[in-house]
């Protein structure tokens, strides 16, 4: 049986009373509610301190590099498409540095759950704005405030045709567990961006500032209207949606590589003697 | 008999269709064949040229001197004509070219009107001219028959047909026509060989190592490997993705052979450059990986197409923070495909990146070999993984061991977890701040492992006089011309070639003291294909060594038999 | 007086009946309307057969790495604000090696042009698939089609607010020289996706192919609103829009960056007397 | 007088506001001070601790025993109890700890109990530790007071009211209780100095250069020098841009550059692994432009927060194909201002890209000066731009010259156009695909130009006995410790150190042979923060100079003069 305490890791380093605590708690009771055993999932990370969460759990690991969990996630599913594989990310690690390789994640419909820790702000190096830091934002290196557009990931995510685009709230716990499982039911890829208060360094975004906006998307919602998708996806300011956005049926990548129908390839047994027969074409 | 062909023309003219069946025709008609090509970095226009050397002896290099060229256009005539041997011909197609060569060594052969004429349509004017180089050797047609026979199959017969009539009204009439026609390459004793250049090598290697994936971004000279290898996806199990960027791809490569399964990408310098930080992530996390780099004349795009040997000094030191790597620089494409399944095993073995150096030289090269010997590939699954895996009580992704090797085992396949972190981290993978676990970490990745992968380095190829007063040395892509330069050398004067297909780490001094011969040479010569030197640099900073001479090439060329000669006899007048 | 022989460069290596031929040449008809001459524009660009473009007329270039041209381009705005930057790149140069920056050079709203020359396929390397071919495209590389979705460079620029984001067609030069006018004249960011037959590679989106698809938008479309705009940017298929899809009056990056105020930092005297008060900062 | 201070506590407890405080307080009472820091990769818990050295004579390194420990968790008392000379004190809070530590060496000072008390609030206990130090060194208070008002004034009077009461509240208690208190830094005649540490030194020297444009992703230890420049971007006309990621950091650079104003980017390992593309395409593009690069353990994000000398080699060689650049690295913050004054000034002058190597030791140790001597400074602009490029009949920008140095003129300032071009390109920067260009090119760019660089490289500093049997040298941030290590064994021993600062290329041996000067002595030790002696090797390779003694540390930590000391004693009983 796996129980929370299956999932029991490394003392975090977060910070007391950071939002990353109840992501953990939401992502382990997730994998309990669907009974997955460390050993079954893989979780990919970049350096962040959403990054760090694999460490604070227990699981097949890759903690790699700033920006680039999403390349190494896909090479993971290629070569072993059975096995479940989460990133975690940060708003800087996954629309910062590794903003080329969210598109092209969603572009493929590589069948990863993709969580983003979405602080509005780089934690770990000590406050600098992200891409999703909101615009005038002073920080100590942008001491007249943050020039650049706020990113909408939801706004992406529906242009790019995304599988499945969700937003989630930490301190919405039991929501947020929702949206996490139907990510992980989902067959391709998933995007849940994760509001996630910063309490050393986003003095803004505080629990109360998301709590006031925060809601639920309406039941009748229908977030296969791509248009309607469109529309909620601009919503953010005094309202803000939390729940699934946008979501299609496009087969996932993993299904449409004619060489992984016979099974994961880590499994393929490698048949040497072909190569007699390649060696033949250049005589 | 020593023949050299150039065809020459505009991209897009069909120049490598023509120099692709010759090659094969002569190799099929039993000699050994060496190829090279120079192109420019466009798609139409412009200047080309493909460059094939047929002999009955084994050869692996050009020459300076052409015997016959086919000029597709006028630019071949005003840029070769002054390569050609005293009996050497130029055919041309005067009216298309409209320019009649005057003088005897200009053949004017109507490629577009006998291809009209004979085949229907003057698209077939390059078949016309591969017939016709035949004719003007001698050779009869037979093979160049099977060989349009198989490249147009899917075309219909009526394309095939066309096409031999095609071929064949141009072997005619070069064999009418050529009156000075003295090449004597009609007969010869039929031995199968293989023609194979350095990418398909490359590949062939990594299909014959169990390679199942490989993840890319397009780029001159790498892109052959991507492709032959997708070619051979659904045969081999073997999953091409192309990335969004070389950064993807070196990631996608990292994820694919952390899973479990055995992973390579490949790029050129400026690509590789991209992969940098990639790399040290395969130097913490300890993850095998095999990179194809094929070098081209930099900085930044500098020559996309042509070739140098100026990023090995990159490669050695690559990536920040110390971690070990292994770079293999093959002389042939024999040597690339052996290489190429050592890196695949020394990477696993040693959970480490590893190279596969090359250039855009050996890249185009073609070469014919008996064939590869599929005994000397070694396909050892260094992995825990199903059963194995399974039984252990308990798992550490980086346990110390005594030769700081630790177990690699396959995530999935049995209930422990496998964690590896690019931070500092302890044995189980996990994330860790203190300086003793810091300097044990350093140790096994590091240095424990060095001198057992030192060990595994074979000693450079001596060849010639074992106590040559001349000793010229080199690595990679310049074996064949060092080869033939010391053959033609070796004739008047005791020299003998060093060379070095395994370049870092550089070879134990055990067996063989490499340095103490060069020592021992009354004059020693490194030649590079770089303007800096950068494997004598090498060499001096491990063994103390400092060459006598310096031969360097940096214009995006590679030697020629006789330019290399010309080069060593300056320094021969040193002695 | 410009005329169209100030602008005459190097001969063209493309291919002949290349869509670039009349790219190039709106491109200089364009600055001859607008009267700037060779040094006062800098064209910057990436590697690709697009990106070759400088060399073919005259003008301040900066030649650069293959998917780079956005953050030189932005560095010399930063540098001078006065000198007018175009940036010229391919569809593999700008949405795939690129794509991060394109993402914030869109956020940045930095008032540089950029011209995408959008052939569906990597030119200069011999046929590979790009972000915008496809989905099925058979490559050398890619013998089972292509499975990436196709990316929609309108859809993300809309998602993103960009200030400007419009296609145009290069066979229909005059349509494109309106456009390049446009974006030319707007104050702020402006990507132009121009529809580009690559005679060689891509035997699928040929001039006959775009020519029985294209339209040019109706005259009472409504650039501004965004809604609109994000259902014109799906528009793909048996008819493809071009024209300004979308436009917005953000105020451009280099306007609100305090010290660009007193005119471009290259005509900004350096004043080295203040370092001797910066030093007693320290005792 | 030579006392040792060490604050330590978890990330958040301050420990930076107290070390600082300190720091400013005994500069300007009149003292030498050295302070580092040592912290982990987290914003809160874990256990930082901030270590200051203070001297009536200069002093360049921390030491091992410390005097006045300043406890602000059980964990500072756990792990450095034991470095307490024989009269140091440890204090601390013993009721927020809930621990009062037994024995004369513990004093308990309710930091928070004293803060709320006075100051009104117990959130000043920190104001209160920080008075009591100064209480505890018999210090008056005053510049303390000064600080305070400084510090506070943005939040009002108030604020600084009760700061003051604060830090005199614990300034009493120290003075009253510490009965064990024989400090005596009380009085020294007050001299100005200044008080800065590497990132500070690094963006002054930077400011003072006429950097005008600083483009940068945030990356420990590199941040430091963005957020320097960014709290004087108005002042300065500077733009700092925070980059989407470091390969935009370098091309905004290399754009700026090119459009006429000096250009800075600044980074760590990794994030520079991601610039190597961008650096070769300065070098064929001939962009000046300058790279503070912060070294910290690797491999991949290793130790973000620690030390090491691990990416020399790796800045050496990279990027692809080859291309001249210069490697500055600094071994104090003085030198850093210099240095960088001097990077700028290289770069212009020979159009290539120069490095400010650093480490995090480097970045985050304070060490006082008398000032920078602003004299010193060169700012000569080497642009042809305004009325002096409008006179010019003609314009080339990649020129063959005399030197190799082509005019670096500014787009816009007159009719010609400036043209480059990361392809090899002609004179004017246009595409080139022949032989012959590239030649010369290679030659413009990299051959000629070589030579003149190296003639700018100045000497290794050589320190101690002129005739020194034991020879220890080093490069980079160990500047300090080697040179108090020297002094300490000169004592008993025939000592020099030698020390270079500006690494790549090596120095000419004309005017000072060091390779000479190290083949004399008795004993050679190279010393570096790495695990394979880059160093070493890249000397190795230049002068074929071995060694005979290797001191590497590779933990993340630097070394203190004790610790360097017991490494050296090791080698000398070999002599
Ligand atoms: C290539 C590279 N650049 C920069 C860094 C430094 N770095 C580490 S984490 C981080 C930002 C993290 O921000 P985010 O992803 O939002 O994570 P958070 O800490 O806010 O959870 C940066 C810039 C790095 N490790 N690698
Ligand atoms: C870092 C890097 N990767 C790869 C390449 C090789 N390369 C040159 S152009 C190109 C693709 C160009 O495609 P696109 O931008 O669509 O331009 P086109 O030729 O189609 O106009 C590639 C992959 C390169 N020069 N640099
Ligand atoms: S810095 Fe912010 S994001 Fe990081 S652990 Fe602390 S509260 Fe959480
Ligand atoms: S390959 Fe295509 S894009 Fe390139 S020049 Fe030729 S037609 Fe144009
Ligand atoms: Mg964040
Ligand atoms: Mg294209």
């Amino acid at each position: 049986m796996v129980t929370l305490e299956t999932f029991r890791g490394q003392t975090p380093a977060w910070c007391p009373g950071c939002g990353n605590f109840a992501i953990l708690k939401a992502f382990k009771d997730v994998m309990v509610e669907l009974q997955l055993e460390p050993h079954q999932i893989t979780v990919v990370s970049g350096i962040g301190q959403a990054a760090k969460l694999p460490h604070y759990t227990r699981c097949n690991t890759f903690n790699g590099l700033h920006g680039r969990a999403l390349p190494v996630a896909t090479g993971i599913r290629l070569a072993n498409h059975a096995m479940p594989v989460i990133v975690t990310t940060g708003d800087g690690d996954c629309y910062g540095e590794g903003g080329n390789h969210l598109m092209a994640a969603i572009r493929r419909n590589i069948n990863v759950k993709l969580f983003v820790h979405d602080n509005q702000i780089y934690g770990l190096t000590k406050g600098q704005p992200s891409p999703t830091t909101g615009e005038g934002t002073v920080a100590k290196n942008a001491p007249f405030g943050v020039i650049s557009g706020q990113f909408n990931p939801m706004a992406l995510a529906v242009a790019l045709d995304c599988g499945f685009a969700a937003r989630g709230f930490a301190a919405d716990t039991a929501h947020l567990e929702v949206v996490m499982k139907e990510a992980m039911n989902h067959t391709g890829f998933a995007l849940i961006d994760i509001l996630q208060p910063c309490v050393t360094f986003n003095k803004v975004n505080t629990y109360e500032w998301y709590r006031k906006r925060v809601y639920h998307i309406e039941p009748d919602y229908n977030p296969e209207d791509r248009m309607a998708a469109f529309s909620k996806s601009l919503e953010w300011g005094d309202r803000i949606p939390i729940g699934v956005i946008y979501r299609n049926n496009r087969p996932a990548f993993e299904e449409r590589v004619p060489m992984l129908a016979a099974g994961p390839l880590v499994h393929q047994a490698f048949d040497s003697s072909r190569i007699e027969g390649t060696l033949q074409e250049f005589f | 008999m020593d023949y050299s062909i150039k065809i020459g023309g505009e991209a897009g003219q069909g120049i490598q269709t023509i120099g692709d069946a010759l090659c094969r025709v002569f190799v099929r008609s039993g000699y050994h064949v060496f190829s090279h090509q120079d192109y420019e970095s466009r798609i139409r226009g412009g200047h080309n040229f493909y460059q094939i050397r047929l002999s009955n002896k084994p050869i692996s290099a050009s020459r300076n001197r052409i015997d016959i060229i086919v000029a597709l256009d006028r630019e071949s005539i005003n840029r070769h004509e002054h390569e050609l041997t005293t009996n050497g011909m130029i055919i041309h197609d005067a009216s298309a070219l409209r320019f009649n060569g005057e003088g005897a060594a200009f053949l004017d052969i109507p490629f577009e009107k006998l291809a009209f004429e004979h085949g229907g349509d003057k698209i077939m004017a390059n078949t016309v001219a591969t017939g016709a180089v035949l004719g003007m050797l001698g050779m009869e047609s037979g093979h160049l028959m099977e060989l349009i026979a198989g490249t147009f199959r899917h075309k219909g017969d009526d394309v095939v047909q066309a096409n031999k009539i095609a071929a064949n009204a141009g072997h005619q009439y070069a064999k009418q026509h050529c009156d000075r026609c003295a090449f004597a390459a009609a007969v010869n004793e039929v031995e199968k060989r293989m023609l194979i250049g350095g990418v398909e090598s490359i590949a062939l290697g990594a299909l014959a190592s169990g390679c199942r994936f490989y993840s890319a971004y397009p780029m001159t000279p790498s892109t052959g490997i991507m492709n032959f290898l997708a070619s051979k996806e659904n045969e081999y199990g073997v999953v091409v993705e192309q990335a969004e960027d070389e950064i993807a791809a070196i990631n996608m490569a990292l994820g694919a052979s952390y899973a479990g399964v055995r992973a390579m990408t490949g790029t050129s310098g400026g690509g590789f450059a991209l992969m940098v930080e990639g790399l040290s992530l395969a130097g913490m996390t300890e993850t095998p990986v095999v990179i194809a780099m094929g070098q081209r004349p930099g900085p930044a795009t500098g020559f996309p197409t042509r070739t140098e040997q100026g990023d090995l000094a990159f490669l050695i030191s690559a990536g920040h923070g110390e971690f070990p790597r292994v770079i293999f620089a093959p002389g042939s494409p024999g040597e690339a495909f052996y290489l190429t399944n050592k890196a695949f095993d020394i990477a696993e073995k040693y959970q480490i990146p590893v190279f596969i150096l090359f250039d855009t030289y050996l890249a185009d090269s073609q070469w014919t070999f008996d064939s590869f010997d599929l005994g000397r590939v070694r396909n050892i699954d260094y992995r825990l993984r199903g059963d194995a895996f399974k039984k252990l009580p308990d798992y550490k992704r980086h346990a110390f061991t005594e030769t700081g090797i630790s177990p690699l085992a396959v995530p999935g396949d049995a209930g422990h977890v496998v964690v590896v972190d690019s931070d500092e981290h302890d044995e189980e993978g996990h994330i860790v701040e203190d300086a003793a676990t810091r300097t044990r970490m350093v140790e096994k990745r590091l240095l424990m492992k060095r001198p057992l992968i030192k060990a595994e380095i074979a000693p450079p190829e001596l060849y010639g006089d074992q106590e040559a007063s001349v000793v010229l040395t080199g690595w990679g892509s310049t074996y064949g011309v060092m080869k033939e330069a010391v053959d033609e050398l070796a004739k008047s004067t005791s020299i003998a070639m060093l060379h070095f297909s395994e370049v870092f780490p550089l070879p134990n001094l055990e067996p063989f003291d490499y340095a103490a011969f060069l020592r021992k040479a009354m004059l020693s010569i490194c030649m590079e294909h770089n303007a800096t030197g950068q494997f004598s640099r090498l060499l001096r900073a491990e063994t103390g060594f400092e060459f006598d001479a310096l031969i360097h090439r940096y214009d995006g060329r590679p030697f020629t038999v006789e330019e290399l000669i010309g080069e060593i006899n300056g320094h021969l007048g040193n002695i």
